[in-house]
């Protein structure tokens, strides 16, 4: 986690710099279905976040060598576009994404019916067009979209939400500001009707007790994300959250 | 280009298209000389001085540029730097691959940044912070994210309204907010030849049939900044110049809709 | 980490070892929560500052430490840089092959390095030498001479012990020798889900049946450091618990056998 | 193209630095059979220029699946010794390698009878040795005499010159100084029996009429071009241009 | 070889700065078998060289266009642990340690019964933790160990020692002090049981006179080191050399 | 180097050359201690400072050499640098490849390297421009455009021919153009072993049917500055010794013969 920083990232009143409550979520906005020549996509606009989502597959997996005899191989490509942080990103894969790529891969793999589709690969590209913390929630829960988008069986939607610690308080979904002074992150994604975990990171300094408020705040804002994943795909549109006055 | 890789192009569909092509029809109702409508979101990107998302047809891409202090190249100490990256991302197409620019990319990358830079559109010389020790380096970086065909002037599009809307932080050299120097407005037009036919902004299916493609980029002034032609096919001298006096017409018209 | 690969494990294996399992016992002996007793040796390697080899079970590897003089991060001008690479050797295992880290040893490298940075065991803010100008990097670079199972943990233990056993040249900044600032302990305890049992510390066998992992990183206050679930199975939130708890007693097991 | 320089590049007598009207050429020496591996081989002098070309093939093109089942596929590798120009370049291909290896390769497969061999691959390795303005057109200019030293059969000669604006003035092949101080290069290829341009590409500025008088110059020097190739085929050398007195 | 130093590295005694005579060798220690995976592998201590030698195969070569029809093809990958010099080295391979895994490959090659093993393959990683003059050889000595320990077929062991030249003297199994100083070095292998020489390399500065010396020094240091070989493979470990009292 | 890559050279052939070899006869008309004639052309390429062209038999390569103002070595801060490149281009033989320098021609350029510089044919410390922080870096880049045996004398022929007619451009320095320190004339002869004959200056045919290569570097006193034993045969003793008076013997021809 970042470095300590003089700034007051929340108030006497509880609520932090963008108007939040600790439990608030930043407004998300999901469309499904936003390509041509991808098999299924989908655009997520989180905070300030702006990442899309292109699936292809199932396609025969290549090189061979590399098939599954028993299931389909998920591969998620994440990538920052150049422009898509403050200081230009070189383009090309660093280790950051190259970690990133593979646990999204190994989320999506416990969500898609993969034992469906032997010898065959099934590519999820995510680009960050413009990144605002929480890029890899934010893309893996596009990408559960994106592959209903495609018309691939899936058990369970995949639907991820990041807390953290910021001033010493536990609060819900952390925004760039939080992210770089604050002193934990915790990136969580469930298969939303079990509570499955499939993706956990965390970096920073949590007490046992911490953990436990931070789980139960990411498991208390799940369904209300799920349910902007299921509204994209019935091909409406929906703005939650936003603002905590 | 990738051409005919989705093999949905059967020689059925080819000799229906040069039939209609004789007819001076399109496939989606556009004359030959006909560009598609665009559609352009600046300040796509809020975290770029200048960005532009384009849509032309259903060829997506997003241009971003950003404004970074650095060193001069030796043999220029006096101006600032310009480059031009596009990425041919994979979830753009079936068969484009991850990894560095190939051919393709680079030579997109390459013939966008030469009617940017040949133009002069970006003064250049104001650029300079401390001659020969600091300069600001203009960097242009393009996202294909869905390709349907012309994607040379989809991002010639993109690069230029990015250009054009682009606020630069000037703190890095002690400096104010400042729009960059921009004297004029490139404009590319690629068309490709058909059977007989010249076609301008191809589409998908259009490209893939195609035998030689040209681009020309002009500048207001009526003025050619560069030309490049593309594919295994050839052209005839007179073709090459009646596509040249298309870009010009065609060139205005784009200016007059998307660049003002 | 390769599943399997040998096609050593029959099914009737697996299901032999579940059985097992769920009598709460492993094919070594142990208990679910016992990790394998390891030897380490500091100051293997004389070049090195600081330096250690790990064997854990038949897990081999060797962690060196470098200290050099260099350039700060443009934004953190005040702070020592710390880094850390893991090479999966190709001697190690029948399909590790030679050439840059794939993406296993990568996420080694960096669930170790954040174990390191986030507990803040290294007062980086003590390693500067001149604020915004030089500053000491710190290299952790591992060696996996073997691979029996369970590299995260081999490895956090080498880089730990390398660290805290370390001496550094001052000369290249005119200063003398010097022992890293270091303030905690950190111990990373990984387990992994067989069945609907959960094991610490597994060898290669039972990583190459199990359906998902979990690392947890703590220092000697009980504090929460750094997580990681891998492998493409799920745990519920009441296993992740469990595992948290696990981790901080295990932990302070190995605190107390090794790193004293 | 290059920066605005004090030397003035055409005299009071219309003559360039090296003594050369407007529509003359540099001296041009081309020799073909220069290799003992290749399968065919030129070596061309123009101007400064020296630049030795290859011919591989057609042999079975690899991997397979870039195989073109209906035709022969022309991989033209254009590479820049390190030594060849005043600052040592580094080994290997850059942007602009890549781009003019692509032309050339592109305009080289509308010559050869390419659908004569399915599958099959033609590499044209073209190295220059000395760089000296205009090396794209003169590798290439050689490359359609080794690949008739080759063997391999073609509907013509492809010929390449280029032209541009120097001082405001349209001349016909760039020297060096011409290239760094002028206002626009028009490289330009045909096959000379028909005039079909297989390679085009101009960077500068250019009005039409330039752009006119600029295509006249060089349709009018390519015939002259096309007997030198011609030329080193029937195992003679012959020296062309040189001077504009 | 290095550039000159005022250290004097031979005293007048004729002493080296570790005490050794010219034809003392440093102390060797070779254990067999000490990693799991490899199918055969070893460890060398020569002086303050650490290498550590795994062996895979014969399995089969891939590509498979690589494959010999008539041979077993042998691989000997040599790289440097970033933390075996005293300078960290950056990762992967760089040309001097790709010319070593070429000359190692060429000596093991020519003491293995390749012909055995068609379309086979023998990989042999060396990998030098600490690094003290002479790792090369200590590594190939190391090889044939971990070859023998895999139960590969061998006509006979590779054993290898180097010469050089000190102050004007030739000298044995230079030290880090004398390779960074000294003014020839030569490292040698052979097949021991016939003085088959299978590597040769050499730097610096020899009269044909101090040639025949040093490899007259070397040939006689051969049987000790083979010995210390063959004693690893008894499962004994024993300590040879060291000091020159 | 491809061994018999061509499928040219049948058994039969093969036993034809070694009969041939043993009545001392070479497929050339050449004695074993024969050197082909050569012809070296300096000055070849204008732009560099230094070149040969050199036509050993029908191997045919260009030496270049560039010199250029730099950072010294932080290890050797009063010295010049010396690099050598070679480039085995695709150009040169039907299984050369595009890309990095492989094995083999990584070999060349070390063994031509090592031969000039163990010479000390340069003066690398006249080569200081200012001391720890400027000087003068000698390339000497290599192209091999075709191949027919024996590229590691061809190169250091050409090379150190390009060396000796070197004339650099001070400016850099702010100096007069000047010539390269050099202090002798390095030549390497490089045999291989075909049976139980050895023979020098190996043509494509002999080095596919060899087993073992030797290459000895040698400078006018008739003293030995670099070895390099080469593929997967052996040599005894005496055939090394021979060798080396052989590299003495005929080097001495070539210094006369090209190197006056």
């Amino acid at each position: 986690m970042g470095t300590q920083s003089d700034i007051k990232l929340i108030d006497e009143n509880g609520l932090r710099l963008d108007g939040r409550s600790a439990g608030d979520l930043r407004p998300i906005r999901i469309e499904a279905g936003v390509l041509e020549r991808a098999d299924g996509s989908a655009m997520i606009e989180w905070g300030g976040n702006k990442i899309v989502v292109a699936v292809y597959g199932p396609r025969e997996a290549y090189p061979k060598h590399n098939q599954d005899i028993n299931r389909a191989i998920v591969k998620a490509r994440y990538n920052m576009a150049a422009f898509s942080v403050d200081e230009r990103k070189r383009p090309g894969p660093d280790r950051r994404s190259i970690e990133i790529s593979k646990v999204l891969s190994e989320a999506l793999s416990a969500a898609i019916m993969v034992e469906q589709f032997p010898r065959a690969q099934i590519d999820v590209f995510i680009e960050v067009l413009q990144a605002d913390a929480g890029t890899r929630i934010a893309g893996l829960t596009a990408s559960s979209v994106a592959i209903a988008d495609a018309g691939i069986p899936m058990r369970d939607f995949v639907t991820g939400c990041t807390a953290g610690k910021v001033d010493g308080k536990v609060v819900l979904d952390l925004s760039k500001e939080e992210d770089n002074f604050g002193q934990a992150d915790l990136p969580v994604a469930v298969l939303p009707k079990s509570g499955k975990i499939v993706l956990m990171q965390m970096d920073g300094d949590l007490s046992v007790e911490e953990f436990d408020t931070a789980t139960s705040m990411i498991m208390n804002a799940i369904p209300r994300i799920n349910e902007i994943q299921r509204n994209a795909l019935s091909s409406r549109v929906k703005v939650e959250g936003g603002g905590g006055e | 280009m990738p051409r005919d890789e989705l093999g949905i192009l059967s020689e059925i569909k080819k000799g229906y298209i040069l039939r209609q092509l004789k007819e001076g029809k399109r496939g989606d109702g556009r004359t030959p000389d006909q560009f598609r409508s665009a559609e352009i979101k600046i300040d796509y990107v809020k975290r770029a001085p200048g960005s532009a998302y384009v849509e032309l047809g259903k060829t997506r891409i997003v241009a971003g540029v950003k404004v970074e202090a650095g060193s001069p190249f030796p043999d220029t100490p006096n101006q600032g730097v310009l480059t031009t990256n596009v990425e041919l991302l994979p979830m753009a197409f079936p068969t484009f691959e991850a990894g560095p620019p190939n051919e393709s990319a680079i030579e997109v990358a390459r013939v966008v940044d030469r009617g940017i830079r040949e133009s002069k559109m970006i003064d250049l010389e104001a650029l300079v912070i401390e001659p020969a020790q600091k300069v600001w380096i203009v960097f242009i970086d393009i996202d294909v994210l869905d390709f349907d065909g012309n994607l040379i002037d989809a991002c010639t599009l993109g690069a230029v309204a990015a250009l054009r809307s682009a606020v630069v932080n000037g703190s890095a050299a002690g400096k104010e907010d400042f729009r960059l120097p921009v004297r004029n407005t490139p404009v590319s037009v690629t068309m490709v030849k058909i059977g007989d036919n010249i076609v301008v902004d191809p589409d998908l299916e259009e490209e893939q049939i195609s035998q030689a493609r040209i681009t020309v980029s002009t500048t207001e002034d009526g003025r050619i900044r560069a030309m490049q032609k593309g594919d295994n096919g050839w052209f005839t001298l007179d073709e090459i110049k009646k596509a040249i006096s298309t870009s010009i017409d065609v060139g205005k018209q784009l200016r007059e809709k998307y660049l003002k």
